[in-house]
């Protein structure tokens, strides 16, 4: 993080879903406390709701596939 | 079903189908692919008929558990696949020094190591002979078809119960994941061989004392016959010893009592061999596109014969010799690099070109494969 | 931008041998990645760092990890791995392992690596079942449960395998489950630390085999239940075994260093280059 | 001789339609063999189940060409159905078959999985409505063997809502 | 006339095997003793009693024993008798068995035996040392001490034998030395009532390599010091680890009886036949 | 002593010497009668030279560790016998799959089984080629002396490093435990084989591509190579396939770079072999009696001559056979009950008459009984 | 024993060596509490002082070679 | 080529009398070979050791017709005289050997074991005494060479009293 703030900024996050390596197993969406996962019809993880990610990593963490990547977006990018 | 009579099976089904009608009451195994049907089998119908079932720690625990359970009078039996295979040699080794009937299944996949454990393979035939160290005599049958798996199994105890020794069913995952349509026999119209009790008064018993055909009688543990059975080279009273004619009559035994009968344990199929100039020797599974391919063969007119070994081990040099002698070749297609071919090479004594048609890609033989090197004789 | 604590997991993988094998909601990815996660926390290079693996599900995992990796035989990971440690003690090697490879078929290699306090850190992923040859019961296997070759429940009582290698002389043991992700990354980041034996017995589920056949739900359900029966050393000190029954306890459950083999054996080699023995 | 190939991925059943279609063959009198082909792993990936019919004994008991192939993904079909003779009978499941590889022959595409979840509530049964469709497109086995086998195979309380999968799938062809 | 309380022990020998292969002084007759005279004291029928033994000087005993024997393969004694019990559990089932025959190569049936809790009795001859191949450290050999493999010292810790098997879950655990032979009888004797797996760890004497290598004086020499550094159960209670240092502890180590395999599988059997499983 | 250059030495001595000579540096095995002293010395020599020494928990075990051991860049070594070389057989096999360089010595005892522990024996000679499931080449070396047993300890762990193949001393208690004067050569004086480490970059490197031998380059683990080694058929890249063409370029380079470098790892000695009617056909232990009975012969006026295997596998055919074909006969002593005779018999095709001499008494076989064999020819 | 007797009667013992299977390890010399039994110039274990032997069966259990027998002489014999 | 056996029991140090004998050959530039023989078990019974000397390449390395044999206990001399070729020297040890076995040839009764006490102190050192004896009767290697692998092959501190053993074996021959 660039900026110092004495004030609480909203962070934000990309949540990203590797397609190719998700297998759909559906832990992601389950480990989310923000339910920021859901699953589409093709069976693999989706982002369906990333302006509440807490950047908790969870989903990463638990991913068996390794499809997940979170990353926080530069404050001020 | 109304058809009874025709069941579809797969092979390692038909194996502990022939097992139980043999008589087999225990069962100790590892699971290893692609033999754990048999096992899974095992674990379920043993208990129905009041058999036994245990999943041991590793295959060696199997080996040594299953010569066991023989000894305490009831036919036993493991399966497995080649690593499994390599580990259980040394206990096999025991189980044939110390004349103990037992029956190893033996679902070969593609190795070495661990290979390509879901392929089909015929790689451990040299290994089944040769596998332990020192010198002794084996059986080993190779079924080509999930019926044959199943008859075959049944000698496989029988043998072992007259002979007193290990039989191997070398089965190959082809046959061993294979369906099939057996007609399961009536038990009666069934063979079923029984050990053979001493008839001595217990304290004459001499426990390795041979018969005619050089094979003692074994009572069961418990019996009351408190006799003595080791790895050591022992004299016919059980107890080591290393007199060197007493060790010489004990080792020779172990390979003579398979080698002196041979006419009663060997089987082969031989089909229009008489009028051929090339003879294909195939086993196993692979005799299954081995045998498409000669038909196809005399369908072109080719004048081409089948011979099929049943019991691969002991090799019946005299009977393979006379089969192939003055043939113009013989062709031995195997999944795996010759092993076969050896032995027939040895027996052909110069009488015959032998060509080996191996492959070890992970697949099956086709018929075209074996048709090919048919029309390639001349 | 990483976020803070985040760890650069991928950089460990090989990932053109992604996606791995493991069936969906297997376990078996998450423990790997606290496995990953505690060696970049250790700081350990990739370039002396030797994975080991027996065979199995679990036993893969070396393949998709970057480092020097080998990938044995059944059950004998911890042999192998002994021999390149004694070999060459400069590097560190990591055992992987599965409940069946690591206490059915290896078991004497596992006491005998605790006995002589090695410095090897064995992860052995326990999925309570024979994953890879399709749901055969193992050592761990809990007595009643259902697998292949226990139609009728398993009869067979099952091993605590922290307890056994504690009994054999391991310096380090702990216990995790895969929902309990993040202990499980400390629990090995310590075990790595130690200069000796350690063992880190990570429960995981395996829901095609063990979780379908004893019914128990899918992948994040197994994960939840494995949780729930999970007691830390604290609270169960202060159970009765009857209150502990088909529970496990979960934590560092030993941790008591003591000399490493590999360095004991610098000692022989200083005292026969000084002349003595015999 | 009748060559036939089940292909899809694992957990869609190709292997236990291969048994039942092997059991009607049985009922039927005829000399069967059914295999199955397993990737290096045995999880995941593509399945296939062979099955031969014939009234003489069987040498070879794998495809060699065949004469039937269902395919139930694009991956089994774009690699199986080089393996159909000329003249054969592809049939192909649209929901796993975007594309229809070319082949010369009569191809089917039958809403399988579409029907399984229509008839029955639920995807699995689609192994049983590609039997139906099968055996009305090719005339495999009679009808009443393979009525009787799926009774056979499927497990306890499902025999009802399988032979409406089954008729689904040979109404799905017609006659 | 017979002592009251005498055993006639030569009734459970083949005395047509005797004199046996052992050394003079060789403490294996002492404890090969000690467990003729539990049978007898138990009652067993000789006639359906099977003595397992592996390789080993120790696992000779069982040629010189009157009852079905086996002298099997060198560590495999406990799977070969676990084949035995469970195809015949009417079978009284003796494994003798020595250090490095239980404890290294066969370490692993040991613990799995133990695991499964089958009714079988194994009597570990413990001399510390390879006898057979004449004086190699085992698993048991004490830290320092000196053999043929261990020229400048055995730097292996060492097994507590009892300790790992009841970890592993022998329902019956108990140690003794040759110096304490009646105590070991009775030890032997408790163990062969347990339906169960049963241990006992004989400490014995190997005068011809451990003691020579080891300058331990004669048979008798090694026996007393086995004694003197002996501590009984309730002794050790009271004493710190410190203490307990180069000191084991004699005595019924653990008693806690379970279900024994054997039985556990008869109700697999009335499972199976009332139409259960699957 | 003054005569440095001759020392007495006991043959499984001179083989720990000659594996420290060849730069081993790391030992793991497990006791076993006959073989035990190579432990014993290894405990005590390896640590003085800064190698490091292991005495597993049991044979299983100790090949594995050696396996690592190599890997680690160690060049490695175990030493057992029968039972021990039986359960070696499944990570020998896993050795061999991974191109892994190291040395496993069997002294041979008499089996099968536990058999006589201390007699001689050559039983396992088939088992050295076959043991492990699954197809493979191997190298097996057997001495005729304890200084031969030095040269071949030191051949043996070259010829393992140049093809990446575990090698086979299969020597015999005989040679085991006789003692003889070797010329210790100063080391300059030893040809000592290193492993060929890769010449790509890291990233490039591809650990199982063959050179123009079929032999891959091998890195240290920690090198930096990052490679992976698997049981599994593997591509050249390490990784598992089952491309049926990768699997069959993987399983046959096995086999192949034994066989299409047989020249260079074949080695025989052979005596008066032009003028012979007889040939003496004998190895390891048992070529020493052999030897005497073929001056015997000579001395008596018969035409013999003498051919001794030093490397026994790979099998050389070709050489084999130009050395017996049109002999009246070959006569095979040997310490089993034909094992060798088997493979003679199999490349004579007919050409002589192959004639075994068995003994399997735990006695070693005698000049005077291979002269009376001799002098049975016609 | 047949006869029952109110006063303590000395028993009598004999302590029989089977030389074939003594190895001479000396160990019943050492276990025997009175000093019955000496090594003799064979090295094989001999009673020297039978008459203090109290039957206590040391030197039976604790001769590892089977070789000693110790039986009592009936009081009346 | 001179053929001996060196025989008793184990514990008499036969084997390291033969490896005495053998680098006393290696020494006087001899080929030697040096054999034992075990029994079925390591441990007890007969000892054998055998020693073969010869300025040609030697084949065969056990003994067929023995030269010399030395025999230390009864059982020994009883097995092993009849390996005595015509013309050998048989030495006996009065203390193992009461009968001396009928051979063709020499015997001499040496008081190996009462001569080792007598000069040592201590029995062990009987083989020293034996192999002093053996040479002095048979000239199997020159005598330097004899002491200097005695020397070679004794436990450090105890060489002196060993080459009194030897000496005092020549003596017990005479020259
Ligand atoms: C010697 C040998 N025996 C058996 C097998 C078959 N096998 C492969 S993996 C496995 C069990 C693996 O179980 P586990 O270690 O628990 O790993 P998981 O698959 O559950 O992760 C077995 C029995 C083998 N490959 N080798
Ligand atoms: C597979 C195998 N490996 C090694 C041996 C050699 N061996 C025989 S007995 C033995 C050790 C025996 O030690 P222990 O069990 O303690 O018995 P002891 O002789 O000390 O009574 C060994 C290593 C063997 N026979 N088989
Ligand atoms: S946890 Fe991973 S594999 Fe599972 S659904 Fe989510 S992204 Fe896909
Ligand atoms: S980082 Fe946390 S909040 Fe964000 S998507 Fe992942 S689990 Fe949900
Ligand atoms: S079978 Fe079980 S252990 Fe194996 S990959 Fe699938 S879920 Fe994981
Ligand atoms: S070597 Fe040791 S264990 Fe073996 S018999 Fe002799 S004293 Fe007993
Ligand atoms: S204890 Fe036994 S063997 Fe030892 S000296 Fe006494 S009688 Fe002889
Ligand atoms: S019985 Fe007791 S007193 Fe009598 S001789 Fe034996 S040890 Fe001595
Ligand atoms: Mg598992
Ligand atoms: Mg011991």
């Amino acid at each position: 993080m660039t900026a110092l703030a004495t004030e609480r900024k909203p962070r934000l996050f990309t949540v990203e879903v590797n397609t190719t390596y998700c297998k759909g197993c559906e832990i992601c969406v389950q480990v989310c406390p923000k339910n920021v996962l859901a699953m589409n019809d093709r069976l693999k993880a989706n982002v369906v709701n990333l302006k509440d990610c807490t950047g908790c990593l969870n989903c990463e963490i638990y991913c068996p596939d390794f499809a997940i990547n979170v990353e926080e977006v530069e404050a001020n990018a | 079903m109304p058809n009874q009579s025709r069941v579809l099976m797969q092979g390692n089904e038909a194996i502990l189908e022939g097992a139980l009608a043999a008589g087999m009451r225990f069962y100790a195994g590892y699971p290893i692919t692609p033999s754990t049907e048999i096992a899974e089998l095992a674990a379920e119908r043993l208990p129905k008929v009041g058999g036994r079932f245990i999943q041991m720690e590793d295959e060696i625990a199997s080996m040594a558990a299953v010569v066991g359970g023989s000894l305490a009078g009831v036919k036993s039996m493991t399966a497995t696949s080649g690593p499994g295979f390599s580990l259980k040699q040394e206990n096999l080794g025991y189980a044939i020094h110390g004349d103990i009937p037992c029956v190893v299944i033996n679902v070969q996949r593609m190795g070495p190591s661990t290979g390509l454990p879901t392929s089909p393979a015929q790689g451990d035939m040299q290994q089944a002979r040769f596998g332990s160290h020192g010198d002794y005599g084996i059986i080993a049958l190779t079924p080509s078809s999930v019926s044959e798996a199943y008859y075959l199994t049944i000698r496989a105890f029988n043998l072992s119960e007259q002979f007193r020794v290990p039989v191997i069913l070398l089965t190959d995952e082809v046959i061993g994941h294979m369906r099939e349509a057996v007609s399961l026999p009536d038990p009666s119209e069934l063979t079923v061989a029984e050990r053979r009790k001493p008839t001595a008064p217990k304290g004459e018993h001499k426990p390795f004392a041979p018969d005619a055909k050089g094979v003692p009688t074994l009572p069961n543990f418990g019996d009351g016959y408190r006799f003595h059975v080791t790895g050591l080279i022992h004299a016919e009273d059980g107890f080591a010893t290393s007199n060197p004619k007493l060790v010489d009559q004990a080792v020779r035994r172990l390979t003579n009592k398979i080698t002196d009968n041979i006419d009663e344990i060997y089987e082969a199929e031989q089909r229009e061999i008489a009028d051929a100039d090339i003879v294909v020797f195939s086993y196993g599974g692979t005799a299954r596109a081995a045998r498409r391919a000669v038909r196809m063969a005399r369908e072109k007119g080719l004048k081409v014969g089948f011979y099929r070994p049943i019991t691969i081990w002991p090799f019946h040099d005299e009977m393979v010799r006379n089969a192939i002698a003055g043939k113009k070749a013989v062709i031995i297609p195997e999944l795996n690099l010759g092993q076969m071919a050896r032995e027939v090479e040895r027996v052909a004594h110069g009488t015959t070109t032998v060509i080996p048609v191996t492959k070890v890609t992970g697949e099956i033989l086709t018929p075209a494969e074996i048709l090919a090197a048919i029309e390639e004789v001349r | 931008m990483a976020i803070a604590g985040k760890i650069p997991t991928r950089k460990y993988l090989r990932q053109d041998r992604l996606p791995h094998i493991w069936c969906p909601g297997c376990g078996h990815g998450i423990v790997m990645q606290a496995l990953v996660r505690a060696i970049h926390n250790v700081g350990l290079s990739q370039d002396k760092t030797v994975i080991v693996s027996g065979i199995g599900c679990s036993s893969r995992a070396s393949g998709y990890m970057d480092f020097d990796t080998i990938h044995t035989t059944h059950g004998r990971a911890l042999a192998f791995a002994t021999g390149i440690k004694m070999a060459n003690p400069e590097l560190n090697v990591i055992v992987m392992t599965g409940d069946g490879d690591a206490s059915a078929i290896g078991g004497n290699h596992l006491i005998h690596a605790a006995r002589r306090n090695i410095g090897i850190t064995c992860i052995c992923l326990n999925n309570n079942i024979y994953g890879m040859t399709s749901g055969q019961f193992s050592p761990t296997t809990p007595e009643c449960a259902l697998a292949t070759t226990a139609p009728y429940g398993v009869i067979d009582p099952s091993f605590d395998l922290c307890k056994l290698v504690q009994a054999a002389g391991a310096s380090y043991v702990a216990r995790g489950t895969a929902m309990q992700a993040r202990m499980l990354e400390k629990y090995i980041t310590n075990a790595l630390k130690n200069d000796g034996f350690s063992f880190i017995e990570a429960i995981d589920q395996c829901p095609t085999y063990f979780g379908r056949k004893n019914k128990l739900g899918d992948a994040y359900a197994m994960m939840k239940r494995q949780q729930e029966t999970s007691v830390s050393v604290s609270k169960a000190a202060a159970m009765t075994p009857a209150e502990l029954e088909g529970k496990q306890v979960v934590g560092e459950l030993w941790n008591s260093p003591r000399p490493e083999y590999a360095k004991s054996y610098d000692q022989v080699i200083a005292k026969a280059q000084q002349g003595g023995g015999r | 001789m009748t060559q036939i190939m089940l292909t899809g991925s694992g957990g869609q059943g190709m292997i236990l339609a291969g048994i039942i279609l092997a059991k009607a063959g049985i009922l039927d009198g005829l000399n069967v063999t059914q295999t199955q082909s397993y990737g290096p792993e045995a999880r995941g990936g593509a399945s296939r189940a062979e099955v031969i019919l014939d009234t003489d004994e069987i040498d070879f008991p794998k495809v060699v060409a065949a004469d039937v192939i269902l395919a139930m993904t694009q991956e089994a079909a774009d690699k199986f159905s080089p393996k159909l003779r000329a003249g054969g009978t592809l049939i192909v499941d649209p929901a796993g078959v975007h594309t229809v590889p070319a082949v010369d022959g009569k191809v089917h595409v039958v809403e399988i999985t579409k029907l399984a979840k229509e008839v029955t509530g639920r995807t699995v049964s689609a192994n049983i409505v590609a039997l139906g469709a099968m055996n009305q497109a090719c005339s495999l086995v009679s009808p009443a063997a393979l009525a009787a086998a799926v009774a056979d195979s499927v497990p306890k309380g499902t025999e009802a809502v399988n032979q409406k999968a089954l008729a689904a799938g040979i109404a799905a062809i017609g006659a």
